[in-house]
């Protein structure tokens, strides 16, 4: 007792020193800068209706010496650990994994920044955007105006990672829900992460922002003009990638050399230059770097092949890496002359160049030296018939795909001279190599797709940024009340289960029917590679524009950051929610009225992983592709049988809405035509008027008749007074109405969480 | 070595409870007369899959019919059922079933109790295989059976890869005929 | 280049600020505050002698969803990964877990007591102690002289993790040495958040320090008064163990409550005060919790059994946790009212209490009003055939016995009445209770152990923290000369793979040969629980002191950064090395001249992984127990293909020494017998006098001889000239040498791998 | 089910290539005549394991004395090998004779190559099958046998779960009896 009395409260001190409390610009909420015990109660709410589904990937823990122990049944590990447990223990790992990935990527690029223009650089994203930094703000409850600043959310950030860490070692948590709290924590902060991030790189590079209509940018392998030396990026840094665009420009080389990228280095570097081009998606990575066309490739960090270094020295192409995340075992150049580094890697030397500047100069010249040798022909369709015939039938290709694709079936039709079959396999291929790996007859199958994979080019428009302020004030109304039906986030990798033009028909299902369609990463380049009848791509055929049927697409992964960002900017900017420091607050109000829903259609990584647990801490859903299911949690509701009782906010009252809404935090559904059922669904939120409650179910109704043949067998739930009824299918459900005995439901003013578990947030907080 | 590998090997079993594989269609029609409430459920690729010269779908669905097997109809398999001229008891997405079929409590499609036998036809393979992973781990209350042609090493019954589409066909073939028959 | 120009040197700017670079108390070295690629250069030496050696637990990665992938043969995985990289990339999530549960333990108590005492508070560890933190001054290149230059220490740490986790994420390193020298990295740094957990602890809580001789603790379960209220603490952190202390002090109740520990936390408390007792190691905790003798079980963090709530309800038992790391789904009761909780807990509620002084006032006052009504009696060894009346012998319990225990066979024999199989399992088990779990006839076989277990105590000498710097001046020189034959580090948990007493034996047969002797954690209770005829145990019979001969518990997990740390002040104090920023060359040297070995008998947490690894990267070999083959990685040489050739310091030349000392960095051995055997040749150095070589070798031939029965194979490996020979041994090893060809061998100076590998540091800086 | 587990469940093979089983001690012979350069290791269990009266050790020996197979004795079962009149041909500890063998162009424990044929007496099964998935990865240039009553996946030959000790008794005899006869 005499300790307690002694004590000051260091955290809070600390707190509001960093977030400097006393500039009065928001009043400070109830969690500034949250550990991870100061959101749990919050995350048990959402658990309490959306709870943990597992689909574990193994029966046993092997996690240390005690092991391996199995926990099938009702077996415990042998140090007390049960089956759900080990699930959430291995998916907050993944979350850490993901966010760790944005936040190495955040702090190296602000301290390249930071070296570059000092600590005071100040954050100015146009005369757009004033709110700049939603999560920032939210989370730590800090206004952030510098790059400094931008490092206190870092270091914030950093101190939360080692405690989960520690969580994840044997013998600590034991509880499922706890460990989903914690992910659901650290995927916080992964937007967080991302946020920083982005922004850094906005203002430090000088990207576009405050503007909707960036350029269209070249995308396709057949976009890079193979005459040129020719530098590939692969990645997700731009560190090493802008001072690459300076050294070509500064030098007059912008005519004489190729640079182009594979996953969100390319949309980094197209960011900064549109002359730069936009290979394709992570999916392609290996096929692209086999046909040999480029000259010098420049590693960064993430979603890289952990092969890459030895791909490129099969067909001849210099490597340069940059990073500390993949070193790839080579010799450390980084302070060795440029000069003699061209040297050696003309020698066929691969190097490590932690400067980013002499990496750039380095990759420049190697890649002038080697392209006049480089002589590299694709294989024409001419040529497959004899290059498989090794094949026997033995499907062991098929047997190791990890998209289940018939490639043996594919590649006997080639034998005999039908490339159709193979077409399909491609445009389904995700890039892996497995197949030819297994092959005992060694037939070159990569080589083979060279024939069908067409070098046909589309446009992308290149990344935006931060959703801008005048385009929230514009569309929040309509977004809360329903009238735009939802915002559809298109996001995440490239292993899609099926054709990769199936994120395109999803994107423009949803643009065409007036919801805000917003992409990012692997997905928006993917939207982009298919033409409509007159050659033109969604981003061509679509406004750029935050609002009823645009489709922007905002960036690289880390700018996933600006879509989450976008809905807290609803809140702070319609609603005038204060942001600071005020999470649940704000997770609430997203959850129960702003009608957004993502898609992750072709999610691997740990990085999507974090991404959408950060989204569903928030209150928005997350429908993933089947792959996704190895994930082994989702998040979810049984919609008749759980209690679906909210709080009316002014009312003060407990209310039974009986409304499923939404229905599932995250999901994974088998089928491009049942995702965009699930996902129109998703978008319906409690606090919809009625008309937008009669748009949403138009849409609802539309697409589950339109793939599923009837009106959803679920529709009396989201029908609340018949004024909720879509007039173009007014009669048919009225007649399902009676049929199945619905009622009137209850009438709610304000529906929150907010008041129906525990917590310091006082009911008041959400109204406004 | 006595470890069979799934067709796929993504799905590769990695623990210690691996389904028993059946290869008599006498066999499991008999599990399924015996269970007192079965399920089918089907999947989207029940709608690409021909199996000498007929979808798969219509598989299930005559199936179904021989001991009036309600349907779960996932993905956006409920169009062509009704095309069929079949009305699915429920038209839940896989993963939505699965978490109903995990609850032991659940009153199962057709409100008389949860299932005590689900068989599967026409998903992929790493879905499915995910999906039983959840039942062999949350539903000790019921059996699985897979249809397909691949060996589902979750599943409590699984078939075992067939090298040809025409021993799946004579499997199915001979387990509607079993079904059919009046012999438990 | 424009670009480059502007730039500043951000981070020198930064680490010099932070470490005080101008305070000239040593040169600043290459190294202050290094990031992953700083000493890759090193790691990739080390490697070079000791190559990673894996045993994978798995063909398969799942760690994405474009698995699992099998990784048999030469395959990769569908990112290209193969079996080798993927192995070390386990190996670093491993001790990133276990960097992160010190690291994430030394934050909580460092904020404690910031609170507690603030941030400017002095860092004074008595009058012997002036080298305070020999990791941070090495490492970080810092002198802390306060709490808060401490929390520095843990900034940096905190900011290394972010990038190891990144580097963890799909499509990142393709190489395993890379990963390995992360691995190396991140345990480094476990070292360091080590010495800042236990220096806090030291000064925060005034443990003992600059003192030998700390004071004898009662061991054993036995040791608890089960007629007074009993407290069991389980963990590692002391935060919430010591204001229970200060509360029954401050309310006189020390001879009414009683204390008692189970794993560090254990160690930590009899710091604090040797009025508490310590039940036993992590090995014994499922069993004494099932005794139901405890009234109240506070845990904090690490090594708990994680259904320990379940197990605590199941005997009636209350519970608190008290940290983040462990919530275990409990409700947070930290902002209730103490009489709340106390009634709440009384009827029935476990809590969840992150203020640690409301913890243990709680903890105390539930203890004293449960006590009265448990009635708890142990299992007479007549009771015991009616228990395993309905045992059938189907041997499901030895199958899944962690550590291959005939299980059943000893159940058969209890049935009818023996008892001595069952107690050699007892003595044997790790408590883990699968057996029992698995039983399909529910025999209790915790329960019967209780007729088996004996009430035996012990006395075990408390933790005594760091090593005094005059101790280190008097024992440097027979160290590095070799006199003294080498610093034995008994470390890690309980998962031994035999009896427990073989660590007493370990130890006591080192210690009888004059080697210095230090242990910590489990393994320091297990060297105390065997007694000699006298009833005395190897605390009660050897000296405390660091010199040849003594037998030292240091304490706790978090304790062994003293270990490491006195080889760094042996550099220092003895040899003058500078250690400022200067981890090359202390590692050189102690690599070189210290002959220190580490044993982790029974190894089981990712903590030891990290541990051992932190070890290594400072030169310092470790010799693991049989279970420990499952962390899938050691660094072994092979003694006679491998190249031995080091630098003559002096001399500078390369020199082919042709001895392999020390031969292993880390290795598993399978025996006890072997183990000693091992480590007494681990203990061999290349600067060893001929004098130090002839006593080293004595030992090394005599414990060969005695468990193997013959001279060592590659005794000729190990003599460089007649004069190393012992004279005890001299006929019989001249003998040998001439059969086998022996041939003098190149004379040294100086020996150091400064100069065989690109580095910066000069030659020079290893001359003192 | 056609998954073999093994005998100590911390064993269980997460993975696709497993041991072929193998039961017939004439097999097994056949299998180390074949070898050109078999090498025997013997683990501490082999000096605490007794079956019909002796020693596991001396089983050993008698295997190694058929065929004059050299013999590793790990860790400290040298002694007993020397008071048993044999000399071991090296006395590397496991790890250590693991780190040789899966070296291809080791010279192995008699100078004359790299062996073939592995056999693995009296060890630890956690510990050896660890030790066997190291050479199972590392070292596809030999084979791997287990002589002890385990199901061991790692190895490339190994006993089933012997649930009597006279059949694992049995066997070795049958084993050194095969051995010793002229016949390939």
């Amino acid at each position: 007792m005499a300790v307690a009395a002694k004590k000051k409260n260091l955290r809070k001190d600390t707190v509001n020193e960093i977030i400097r409390a006393e500039d009065n610009w928001e009043p400070v909420g109830h969690t500034p800068m949250p550990e991870i015990p100061d959101l749990r109660n919050w995350d048990m709410r959402l658990m309490k209706t959306y709870k943990p589904f597992y689909a574990p990937m193994c029966d046993l823990c092997c996690f240390c010496t005690y092991g391996k122990c199995d926990l099938t049944g009702d077996k415990r590990g042998a140090c007390g650990i049960d089956i759900s447990t080990q699930q959430a223990r291995v998916v907050l790992l993944a979350c850490c994994m993901g966010m760790s990935a944005h936040g190495g990527h955040a702090r190296h690029v602000l301290h390249y920044l930071i070296e570059k223009h000092g600590r005071d650089y100040k954050i100015n994203l146009g005369d757009q955007i004033f709110v700049e930094a939603p999560h920032i703000r939210t989370v730590l409850g800090l206004k952030p105006e510098t790059l400094g600043d931008l490092e206190k959310a870092m270091d914030y950030v950093e101190s939360q990672l080692i405690h989960a860490i520690s969580s994840l070692h044997t013998g600590q948590e034991g509880s499922a829900l706890d460990y989903e709290s914690k992910a659901l924590h650290i995927s916080m902060l992964d937007h967080v992460a991302m946020e920083v991030g982005d922004i850094a790189q906005i203002v430090g590079f000088g990207y576009p922002t405050s503007v909707a209509d960036t350029p269209l940018v070249d995308m396709g392998w057949g976009s890079i003009d193979k005459t040129k030396p020719t530098i590939l990026l692969v990645g997700h840094n731009p560190v090493t990638a802008v001072p690459i665009v300076d050294y070509i420009n500064e030098h007059g080389l912008q005519d004489k050399v190729e640079v182009g990228g594979i996953c969100c280095t390319a949309l980094e570097v197209t960011r900064y230059t549109d002359r730069a081009k936009i290979v394709g998606p992570l999916s392609r990575q290996l096929y692209f770097i086999r046909t040999g066309f480029a000259d010098v490739i420049v590693t960064d960090e993430q979603c890289i092949r952990t092969d890459i270094a030895i791909e490129a020295a099969k067909v001849g192409t210099a490597l340069i890496a940059t990073t500390d995340k993949a070193c790839y075992g080579l010799e450390d150049y980084s302070k060795r002359e440029t000069d003699e580094i061209v040297k050696d890697m003309l020698d066929g030397k691969q190097t490590l160049i932690f400067d980013p500047d002499k990496a750039a100069e380095a990759a420049v010249r190697v890649a002038l030296e080697l392209a006049p040798k480089r002589k590299k022909e694709l294989v024409t369709p001419e040529q497959v018939p004899d290059l498989a015939k090794d094949h026997r039938l033995c499907n062991m290709c098929s047997q190791v795909c990890p998209n289940l694709l018939p490639v043996g079936d594919a590649i006997e039709a080639a034998k005999n001279g039908n490339l159709q079959p193979l077409t399909e396999v491609f445009n389904k291929c995700i890039g892996c190599g497995k197949c030819e790996q297994e092959c005992p007859r060694h037939v070159p199958i990569f080589k083979m797709m060279q024939a069908v994979a067409g070098s046909e080019t589309w446009k992308v428009r290149a990344g935006r940024g931060p959703i801008m302020d005048v385009e929230i004030r514009k569309v929040g109304a309509p977004i809360v009340l329903g009238t735009i039906p939802g915002i559809i986030a298109i996001v995440g990798c490239s292993n899609f289960p099926e054709e990769i033009s199936e994120v395109a028909d999803i994107a423009e299902e949803f643009a065409k029917r007036k919801y805000i369609v917003v992409l990012t990463g692997c997905s928006a380049m993917a939207a982009g590679m298919k033409k409509d009848k007159e050659g033109k791509t969604i981003y061509e055929k679509y406004p750029p524009n935050f609002d009823a049927g645009g489709v922007l697409n905002i960036g690289s992964c880390v700018a996933n950051s600006h879509i989450t960002g976008a809905a807290m900017k609803v809140a702070n900017i319609f609603a005038t929610l204060p942001l600071r420091g005020n999470y649940e607050v704000i997770a609430d109000y997203i959850l129960n009225r702003v009608g957004a829903c993502g898609l992750a259609w072709g999610a691997y990584s740990q990085k999507a992983a974090s991404i959408a647990t950060g989204c569903n801490r928030l209150g928005i859903p997350v429908v993933l592709g089947p792959h996704s299911a190895k994930y082994r949690r989702l998040y979810m509701s049984r919609k008749e049988e759980d209690d679906w009782t909210v709080m009316d906010g002014r009312e003060k009252k407990l209310v039974d809405t009986q409304e499923p809404s939404p229905e599932h935090l995250i999901t994974v559904v088998e089928s491009k035509e049942r995702a965009m059922v699930t996902m129109a669904k998703l978008c319906i939120r409690k606090n919809d008027t009625a008309q937008g409650r009669q748009i949403k179910l138009t849409h609802y109704i539309g697409l589950h008749k339109q793939h599923l043949g009837t009106l959803p067998d679920d529709l009396h739930l989201y029908v609340r007074k018949a004024s909720d009824i879509p007039i173009f299918f007014k009669k048919e459900v009225m007649a399902y109405l009676e049929k199945v005995g619905w009622k009137e439901k209850p009438v709610l003013t304000l529906p929150t969480l907010i008041g129906t578990y525990p917590s310091e947030v006082p009911i008041e907080s959400v109204v406004h | 070595m006595t470890m069979t590998l799934p067709y796929h090997r993504v799905n590769v079993l990695t623990g210690t409870k691996a389904a028993r594989i059946i290869e008599d269609a006498s066999e499991y029609a008999h599990l399924v007369k015996r269970a007192q409430r079965p399920l089918l459920v089907l999947g989207s690729w029940s709608l690409t899959t021909t199996l000498g010269g007929k979808l798969l779908i219509e598989y299930g669905v005559e199936i179904a019919k021989t001991l009036d097997i309600p349907i779960c109809a996932t993905a956006h398999t409920k169009k062509k059922l009704l095309e069929l001229g079949v009305e699915p008891a429920s038209s839940y997405d896989i993963i939505e079933i699965l978490n109903h079929l995990k609850d032991p409590a659940w009153k199962g499609v057709k409100k008389e109790g949860n299932h005590d036998l689900v068989m599967f036809l026409g998903f992929r393979t790493d879905l499915g295989e995910q999906g039983l992973s959840t039942l062999k781990h949350y539903a000790p209350h019921l059996k699985t059976m897979t249809l397909c042609k691949f060996y589902y090493p979750h599943a409590s019954y699984s078939l075992s890869n067939f090298r040809k589409d025409e021993q799946w066909k004579e499997f199915l073939d001979n387990l509607i005929t079993n079904l059919k028959s009046k012999e438990a």
